[in-house]
Formats: C-alpha cells, structure tokens, sequence
C-alpha cells in the first residue's frame, strides 16, 4: 500500500524558498502566480493489512520523523 | 578532564572539535560512536559539526534517533555540560534538549565566513571565562542556521536570559546586516534552562588558533575546563 | 552473433574499423554484452584513444614522484614520509544538462580518485567556464552558475572536504558547453599509496557502496560525442549525487587501508564495474571473474550489460587477501555499508562475467585496455589563427584609465568570488591558512611543519590565440601563484579541455597545447602526474575555447612563513619582479574595454619564469617578503588594486616606468611578474637578491594611506579611494544575482 | 486558485535521501516500510479564469523552472 505524505511549513513560518521561487517567476514574465510554497513530498510503500492501519503507521513515522512539529504540519494520503 | 566528541554517521568537524580540546587545549578527548551506549567516562560531550546522515530529511532529524542519544540525555539530566556545534546544534534541537528549529538560511545559500559573534551571558559552562557584551570573531559555515522558535518560546529565551550568542557587527552592534541567515533577534547560540547544553551555529573549534585566522572560540573550551575545575574541586 | 549492424555500432559509438578489430581480438563475433563492455572501454573518455599519442610526450618524472600518470591520481613526496595525492577531472556535459548533481557528482568522482590510493583527501578546488551571465542567454547562464556552484558546495561542504580555492571566468563559447573541472588533494604515507592492483589469483574481488542502478549507462559515451538537439533523446539519466555515502565509503576505506587486508582497490566511474575490473586485471597481468548475480541492485531485472555498464556513482571495487574476507566485511559493517564478494581474480588475464553461473561475456582485459585504438588524427592549423592574431594596438582609442581599472575590477572574470567561495566551506578541517581569495589556497599538513599550496589556473583565450603559448602560461601562471604563496612547485596535473578530436583544426590545438606544457613543465622542472581530457566540448558544431587548466602543488616548507596577497601595513615598500612589455593581446583589458579577442598573448620566457619563481620561494622562506601577488588577468593595476582589498582600505602609492602609453603600462598581462612588499629595511636585502636571482626587480612605490594612487612616467593616472575601487570589486559579481528573499 | 505540484525523480534515478531515511526507519524498529522516496511539494496560488488554464500554467512553471526533465517527472492538481 503506498502513503503519501505532504510536509509544509506552518503558515507562520517565513518560507524563503518559495518566496524566491515567486521572484523569479515574476521577473521571468509570468503573471498571475500570486504565492508559491514549498515543501516536502514523500512516498511510503507500507505493507500493512488495511488502509486504516496503513494511515496509522504513516501518520507515527510523519509526526515522529518525517515532520518537525515546532515548524512544520504534515498531511497524509492513502492509496 | 575528558571531552567526548559524538561522532555520527556524516560527522565531519569531529576531527576538528577533538583537535581543538586535546592538542591545542591539551586535554584529553575521546571519539564516541553514535552506535555506542556510554559517554566514556566523560566530563563533557561535544555533537560537533557536519552532515549527519547527510542532512538528508533535515538537518539532525535522523540523528537524534541514534543510540548514544540515550546517554547523552542522561548526561544532559545529570547536568553535564554539553555544547553542540552548527549540525550538533541541529541535533540537540530535533532531539528536543534545546528549544526551537534551524531553517534554511534566508537567501537559500550556505555561507562560510567569519563573523561576529557577541557573548550575551557568561552563566553557562562554556561562558563563564568570556565577558558581556564580548564580540568573538567566529567562523560559520552553514545552509541552513537560520534560528526559529514560535513567539511565546522566544520570549521565554529572552526573559530567562538563554539567547546565549548573538550575530553582531564589528563593534557588537545587532543588525539585519549583520545576520547571516535571517535568525530571529540575530540569535547564533542559545542555552537550556538548566543552562549546561548550549548549542550555537558558529563554529568556534575552527577559532583557536592563530594561524586559522581567529583564537576567539578557546574561550568557550577554557570556560568549560573552568567550571569543571571548580565543580570537581568541590567533587574531590 | 549477426545482429551487429551498422546501427547498433552507432548506438556504441564504434566505427566499423574498430568492431573488426574487436572480432579480431576476440577471434569471433562479439555478444551483445561484449560489445557493450567494447565500447566504453574503447570511448574516448576511457581510451584515450586520440590524446594518448600526445600525452606520451608529458614530463612525468622527477625525484618526488611516487606516482606518475596511470593510477587513480599522481603522489609527490612532500618529506615526513608523506605524499600528497592529487588530480583534477573534467564533468562538463553532465554539469550542462543538471547543474546541480552535475557538478556534484564530478566532485563526488575526483574525491574516490584520491581516497582509492589511501590518501585522506583534505582540499578541494575547481575551473568553471561559463559563458557571459548577461545578454541572450544570461538567465540560462546564470542558473547554471548557480547550480554548479551549489553542486559543488552540496557534495563537498556535505563530506567535509574544504573547498579552498578555484577559478572561474565567463566567454561566449562556452555558453552551450559549460567547464566544470574539479581537482582534489589528499595527503598518504608514502610508503603505503593503495594501487589498483588484481594480483593473487583466488583472492576474492569485493563491491562496496551504492547499489548498482541503470543510471549513467553509456556516460562515458556520452562524454565521448558532441552536442547537438537531438541529444536530448539520448541523454542518459544524470545520477543524483549522494554524497552521505561516499563519507560512509571513504571513512571505511581509509580504515581498511590501515591495516594490510587489501591487495588493490579502484573507485568505479566512468564505465563503472567494467573499467574497474579489467584495469584491474590488466595492470597486474590477471584476470578477474565475477557473477554479476552478486553485484547488489537497486533495480530488479537489470541485464548484464546494464549491470556492466552502469555509473551508478559510489562504488568501489576491491581485491582483498584470501583468508581475511570476514576482517573485511565487519570494517563495512561498522559503517552500515555492505560489502559483496561478486568474484574473484585468476590467472588467465580475461575479464570473465558471469550471470547466475552462465558465462557472458569473456575478453582479454588487455585487449580492453592497452589494445585500444590508437589514433594519430590528422591535424591543421585553424585558419582563423592569422586573422585574430592580428592587433594594431596603437589604433585602439585612448582611454581613461582609472575608469578602465574600474570598469575591469566589474568584469565578472575579475571581480570578488566571494558569492562563489562563500557557499564553499573552505575551513572544514581546520587546515586553511590562506583563507579562499586570499592567494593560491594554501593547507596546512598537521603532524609536520609544512603546508601546501594549490593553484588551478588556464585562459583559453590565450589558448584561443595561441594554444601553445596559453598553455604554457597557464602552467607558469600556476606555478607562480604557488610560489608567490611561498611554495615551490614540486607537482601539477592537468585537464584537457578542448572541442572535437576528429576536426583537423581543434586536433592541432590539442596537440600544440600538449607541447606547450610539455615544454614549460620541462623548464621548471614540474612533473605532470596525472590529469583528464575532455574531448568534443562543442554544442552545434561551436567548439569551446581550447581550454589546458593546469593544477600545481607546492611545498611550503615553514607554514608560518606563508605570504597571501594582502598589503599587511603603512610603510612597506613595494617592489615590481620581472618586467612590462607593450603585451595588450588577449588581455582582460582588451576584452572588457575594446570588445576585443585578439592579438598574440604575453610572451613567455620560461628561464625567467624559472628564475622568478626560485625567488619567491626563496624570499619567502627567509621571511623576506610581507605579501606577493602575481600579475595576470588585468594586468598591474588590477593586481595592486586586489593587494590593497581585503585589508580594510590600505592604499598605496606608485610610479611605474612607462611602456608605450599608459594603458600598456596598466594594462598589460606580460608574464613572470609579480607584485611584493617588505619592511623599508629589508628593500636593499630583497633587491640584492632578485639580483642574485637575474629577476629585474624595481621599487616602484610604499604602502600606505587609503587611496589608491598609480603614476605612469611620473603623471598620476589612477587616484581613488582604495574604498570606492573595492566597492566595484566586491558587489559586481553579487549583482547578478540580486534575486534574494526578504 | 491552487495548483499543487509533485516533484519526483524518475523512477530509475536514484533517491539517496529516500534510501537514507527508509534505511534509518528500518534501524528504528519500524516494520512493514519497504520504501521512501522523497519528493519536492509546491503550492501556486493563481490567478486563472478556469481550472484548465491553471493546469496549463502550473505545467508550464513545473516544467521549466520546479522540475529538471532530465531527472525529475512532476504532476499536478488543481484545486
Ligand atoms: N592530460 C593528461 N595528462 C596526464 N595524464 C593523464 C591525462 N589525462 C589522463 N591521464 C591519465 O590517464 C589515466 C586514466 O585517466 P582516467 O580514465 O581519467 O582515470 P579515471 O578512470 O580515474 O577517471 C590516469 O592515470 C590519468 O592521470
Ligand atoms: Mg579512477
């Protein structure tokens, strides 16, 4: 089964790459892409019997490793 | 007096803060290795510098995870003096001994170069033989040294007085230009409130030695030999 | 096997020539498999195969060479029982397609060079070509220079090899073919420098590293054929870089080579598993074996060929004695790495490959290595040669000068690198004692009383206007560069950087620039020790400018006697080594002000070089001298312009003796010069012994106050405030890049 | 209007971060992790009259400046 976990930011947090990511995508002429964010994208192959249970040991190894929670949020995919 | 220099997996300033203490300062240093479970018998442990496992993940996510972080933490509860420096300092913040989280350095690149660094409280075993207000020319090396901590917790280091250094001008002046790396109120080290883990970017192993251009860091290596003397005096 | 068309030998790389000469070494038809393990031995970049007639003619002995070219990397004996092992490689194509891992995993190669003979690498340096970073395709530009310079950073800020020191300028032709030439410097015993040696038949032949992928299958092809639209159907993968591993790699290698368990061990680059094998096998005489069922992989189903041909990077390949296979493995074991025995050597000279016991593929290593083509490619001289040759310089209209200096300081190619260096952690280790843009880098040896001093350095547009003349500047500019540091040249590798092989034009330039170094290494007794060629560095037909970059090592004997290139304080006398001739061919000066690629460059007495050189060191090692700074791109008034920065504002004030007007005075890159100071005292000891030496030597000014002021024949030309000069010099490089968060 | 985009390397490029972090997870005692792979994660903001536009927009800005093709695959969400 395979879970896919995102990790961004917390909206407080300054986000210097996707703010130079904006930059540069305005002064390259591009119009109308009024923020851009950057963050972490992960796939895990679990073997786990349910999704539930997949969900589960996604969100440990996400709130335990994949994640710093003094900065970041996390949210998780399953399938 | 003993140093313990943890060497991580991806460790790469362990040969310089084991240089720094044993042949420069003359004391004596030991490697302890990440897979280890005892501190050696040391008086003070350093997390030096590097990538540890690459820094991939983040920066000292992976390491807080290794073996020997068990003792360090009972060496951290038993009030040893413990300095992590640059990835040793990242390390001691995911492993949650220091409070906060290092970011990628606001303009997104890594910088090496000297810079000043000002000494905000001499109450921590690695301070105690600098003074107030000191400016240390310091050498960081770094991408991703820019401090974070939300409000509330920044307010509590600044309050108790656990900002421990400062990134500041030649004349000890805190200023956006002088900031390396975007680090809220120009913080380079901070303390725990116990006050004996003090993590900092800069890297004063590099600093203490003339001919490196700087011997402005011996005074956090001296601090330390320092108050040990005096505690192990009372010990003995 | 029938199946050999004319395509399929396209696809390799091979003409049909060279697959008759395979069936002839082979006395049958090739398989698939083979043919594969043909073609990349007998590439370009593996072979040699239109260089090597060439190369032979390189200087390559002398009294502290321990090891010449064919090793991983070339040794000098630095005294102490030590030797420094260094060589410098080339990783331009990949640097163009993603410059990031590009650049990356180039360091990642050269550092496996150096750690393969037993030596801890301790200094990092590189040559980056670049085209203009403003104009047409200045954006792209500029986003490759970003990429490289941060590849170059991730891999060795990452392992914690400091990157002390480098070059980098800008030319249009390089703007479709971009040069990422990267030198590495580790210090061994010199009694134990590991060889790629598969000696012992029966001793098992170990895989260490990353797990074989299907990555940078045919690189080696790739770096073997030109450019053009349609490669981007050809590209292989770039490989991502993984420099974690190559910590873990290199750590436990060197704690192997401590002790006496290996035979040979050979880093798998270019041609991977294929090359490591049968250079092996036939430096020694032997053969190996291997099933490449053993070989750990990352995908599943990969054939033999693939698994053959892969440059998955990280990789090593070791031959270790019978009997202590277990010793072995627990050292890997302590640094989570796996060691996997995939074969083992014999004595019947073949490269034999096994897929789960089935032979599949069987060839002479000789034939693979040493029966490689041998080509003597016809060569002309270009004839655009005559035409930019020719300079009428008293035409050219006359100019301010100070606003020259100025405007010169802002060229990319001259001004402060320090957006480059400061994103290179250059004091990792703590062996840097002349700090990155302070000089030739110079690196402490801990344990002894010694350090050394690194230069890379080439100008292809003098190489462009002469190529033998460019090239042997570029050996004299880096030696001098050493020696101004105070080190005497005992080393230097080189990267051979140059369009296509089979252009009569581009083969001329190859082979004149070979004698060129040839010649000038001769002259200063400086043996070459290794080095690369990068052949077919064109993009739609445009060849880069030839491009030698030489890289020199020098000894420094007392480290505490070692000169960076900064005025150290008020008083000092300034004295002017060598002399000024009306040279404005191919200079910075005439590029940046004229718009101007032309003319001869500086001439090149390589007596005087030598002489010069011996007096630098010379003056050096007694203490003689405060600072000393060569004078090359921009010629003398850039050259005081950069001894007066970095030092807080200290000025100067000169008079130089006129050459034809004073743009030639200022101006002019004349070779075998350099700028030092001393203390007043000392000026008549320093004069004397230039003297001695046969360098001219003048007094040309004193240190001191903070403006910067050069008088030609007595008439003030340049007056400013060293402060306003610097100002020019440190943000024209950083302005190109002003795009910053905040 | 949102754009989300996934960053990954191809599937035959070799992932050290996600090797190194499935690796560590293994050394942790997690079971049932077979694999990681990381990947990069954008969030655009965009101003775009229809979601069809936005994608073409998202594809033109992952395509030439958040994915390298050489290396890197990327898909997009809308919305
Ligand atoms: N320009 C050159 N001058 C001298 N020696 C060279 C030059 N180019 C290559 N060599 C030598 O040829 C040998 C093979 O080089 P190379 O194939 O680049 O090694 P590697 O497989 O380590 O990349 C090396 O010993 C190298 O030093
Ligand atoms: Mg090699």
């Amino acid at each position: 089964m395979r879970a896919r976990v995102f990790v961004t930011l917390k909206p407080s947090v300054f986000d210097p790459q996707g703010r130079t990511i904006a930059e540069s995508l305005h002064s390259m002429g591009y119009v109308g892409i009024s923020d851009v964010r950057q963050g972490k994208y992960f796939e895990l192959e679990l073997d786990a019997p349910s999704a539930d249970q997949a969900r589960e040991l996604a969100s440990d190894v996400a709130s335990r490793v994949l994640a710093n929670p003094v900065i970041e949020s996390y949210r998780i995919e399953i399938g | 007096m003993k140093f313990a220099v943890i060497v991580f997996p991806g460790s790469n300033c362990d040969h310089d803060a084991y240089h720094a203490t044993k042949h420069v300062l003359g004391q004596d240093a030991e490697f302890v290795w990440h897979k280890d479970t005892t501190l050696k018998g040391a008086d003070v442990v350093i997390l030096p510098g590097g990538f540890s496992y690459g820094d991939y993940l983040r920066t000292g996510a992976i390491a807080q995870f290794s073996p020997v972080m068990t003792a360090v933490r009972e060496f951290a509860g038993s009030g040893g003096p413990i300095l992590g420096i640059c990835n040793g300092f990242q390390v001691l913040c995911e492993a949650k001994l220091l409070p906060g989280a290092l970011l990628r350095n606001k303009d997104l690149k890594f910088h090496c170069e000297h810079v000043g660094v000002r000494v905000e409280q001499t109450s921590t075993p690695f301070t105690n033989r600098a003074s107030a207000g000191q400016v240390l020319k310091l050498p960081i090396a770094h991408g991703e040294g820019n401090y974070f901590a939300d409000q509330v917790t920044l307010e509590q280091l600044e309050s108790s007085g656990r900002v421990i250094f400062r990134y500041c001008d030649n004349g000890g002046r805190i200023a956006d230009e002088a900031n390396p790396n975007g680090s809220l109120n120009g913080i380079a080290g901070i303390c725990n409130d116990r006050r004996n883990v003090v993590g900092l970017m800069p890297h004063p192993e590099r600093a203490c030695e003339s001919a490196l251009g700087s011997e402005d860091g011996l005074v956090l290596f001296d601090s330390v030999v320092a108050s040990l003397a005096s505690s192990g005096a009372l010990m003995a | 096997m029938s199946t050999v068309d004319a395509a399929l030998l396209d696809r390799h790389g091979l003409i049909p020539d060279e697959y008759q000469r395979i069936v002839a070494a082979l006395g049958r038809e090739p398989s698939l498999t083979e043919l594969g393990i043909f073609s990349v031995m007998w590439s370009e970049h593996c072979s040699y195969k239109s260089s090597r007639v060439h190369l032979r003619t390189l200087p390559t002995e002398g009294p502290r060479v321990l090891q010449g070219p064919g090793e991983n990397a070339g040794a000098v004996d630095i005294g102490d029982g030590l030797a420094a092992v260094f060589k410098i490689e080339s990783h331009n194509h990949p640097s163009f397609i993603e410059p990031y891992q590009g650049a990356a995993t180039g360091v990642g190669g050269i550092i496996r060079d150096i750690f393969t003979m037993g030596a801890r690498p301790i200094a990092l340096m590189n040559s980056l070509r670049f085209g203009p970073m403003n104009g047409t395709h200045g954006a792209r530009t500029r986003r490759i220079v970003e990429g490289v310079v941060a590849g170059i950073a991730g891999y060795g800020n990452s392992i914690g090899i400091p990157t002390v020191g480098g070059e980098i300028s800008f030319e249009e032709p390089y703007t479709g073919n971009p040069l990422v030439n990267v030198f590495c410097l580790g210090i061994a015993k010199a009694d134990a420098l590991v060889k790629a040696r598969a000696e012992g038949a029966g001793n098992p032949v170990y895989y260490v590293g990353a797990k074989t992928g299907r990555d940078g299958i045919h690189g080696a092809t790739m770096a073997s054929a030109e450019f053009d639209e349609k490669s981007a159907e050809k590209r292989p993968a770039v490989q991502v870089g993984d420099p974690f591993m190559e910590k873990l790699l290199l750590e436990a290698c060197l704690e192997l080579m401590k002790g006496d368990a290996h035979i040979g061990v050979q880093d798998m680059g270019a041609a991977g598993l294929t090359c490591a094998t049968s250079e092996m096998g036939a430096r020694s005489g032997s053969g190996i074996e291997i099933d490449v069922m053993h070989v750990p992989q990352r995908e599943s189903g990969m054939s033999p060929y693939e698994i053959m041909l892969s440059e998955s990077q990280e990789r090593m390949l070791l031959v270790v004695k019978k009997g202590r296979e277990r010793e072995v493995e627990e050292i890997f074991e302590k640094w989570d790495l796996h060691a996997a025995q995939v074969g083992f050597v014999t004595d019947d000279g073949l490269l034999r490959v096994k897929d789960h016991g089935t032979v599949v593929a069987e060839i002479p290593n000789t034939a693979l290595v040493d029966g490689a083509p041998v080509y003597h490619r016809p060569m002309a001289r270009p004839a655009y040669l005559a035409d930019v040759q020719h300079l009428d310089a008293a035409a050219l209209p006359p100019v301010h000068a100070q606003e020259g200096l100025f405007r010169i300081l802002s060229s990319p190619t001259v001004a402060n690198k320090r957006w480059v260096y400061r994103q290179y952690d250059h004091m990792v280790r703590t062996n840097t004692i002349v700090l990155a843009g302070m000089g030739a880098a110079v690196v402490r040896v801990k344990g002894t009383s010694r350090a050394l001093a690194m230069s890379v350095d080439g100008n292809g547009r003098y190489c462009y206007l002469d190529p033998r003349r460019g090239a042997m500047l570029a050996v004299a500019e880096a030696a001098r560069n050493v020696a101004c540091a105070g080190g005497h040249p005992i080393g230097a590798t080189n990267c051979l950087n140059f369009g296509n092989p089979e252009r009569p034009e581009i083969m001329w330039q190859f082979a004149e620039a070979v004698q060129g170094i040839g010649d000038a290494c001769r002259a200063l007794d400086l043996p070459i020790t290794g080095g690369n060629v990068s052949l077919y560095n064109e993009t739609d037909g445009t060849a880069i400018y030839p491009t030698p970059v030489l890289g020199v090592v020098g000894l420094i004997e007392d480290a505490s006697r070692t000169v960076t290139r900064v005025f150290r304080g008020e008083g000092d006398v300034i004295v002017l080594f060598g002399e000024t001739f009306d040279e404005l061919g191919g200079t910075e000066f005439l590029k940046i002000i004229h718009g101007l690629v032309k003319g001869q460059p500086p001439g090149l007495d390589l007596r005087k070089e030598r002489a010069l050189i011996a007096l630098l060191v010379r003056a050096a090692g007694i203490g003689l001298i405060r600072s000393a700074h060569d004078c090359s791109d921009g010629g003398i008034a850039v050259t005081l312009a950069e001894c007066a920065f970095d030092t807080g504002g200290i000025g100067c004030q000169v008079d130089l003796t006129e050459v034809r007007g004073a743009d030639a005075t200022l101006f002019s890159e004349s070779a075998s010069r350099a700028i030092v100071t001393a203390a007043a005292q000392d000026a008549p000891t320093l004069l004397q012994i230039a003297a001695e030496a046969g360098v001219p030597a003048r007094l040309i000014g004193r240190v001191g106050g903070s403006r910067l002021r050069i008088s030609v024949g007595g008439r003030v030309q340049i007056d400013c405030d060293v402060r306003d000069a610097e100002r020019q010099w440190s943000t024209a490089f950083n302005s190109y890049f002003r795009r910053q968060a905040s």
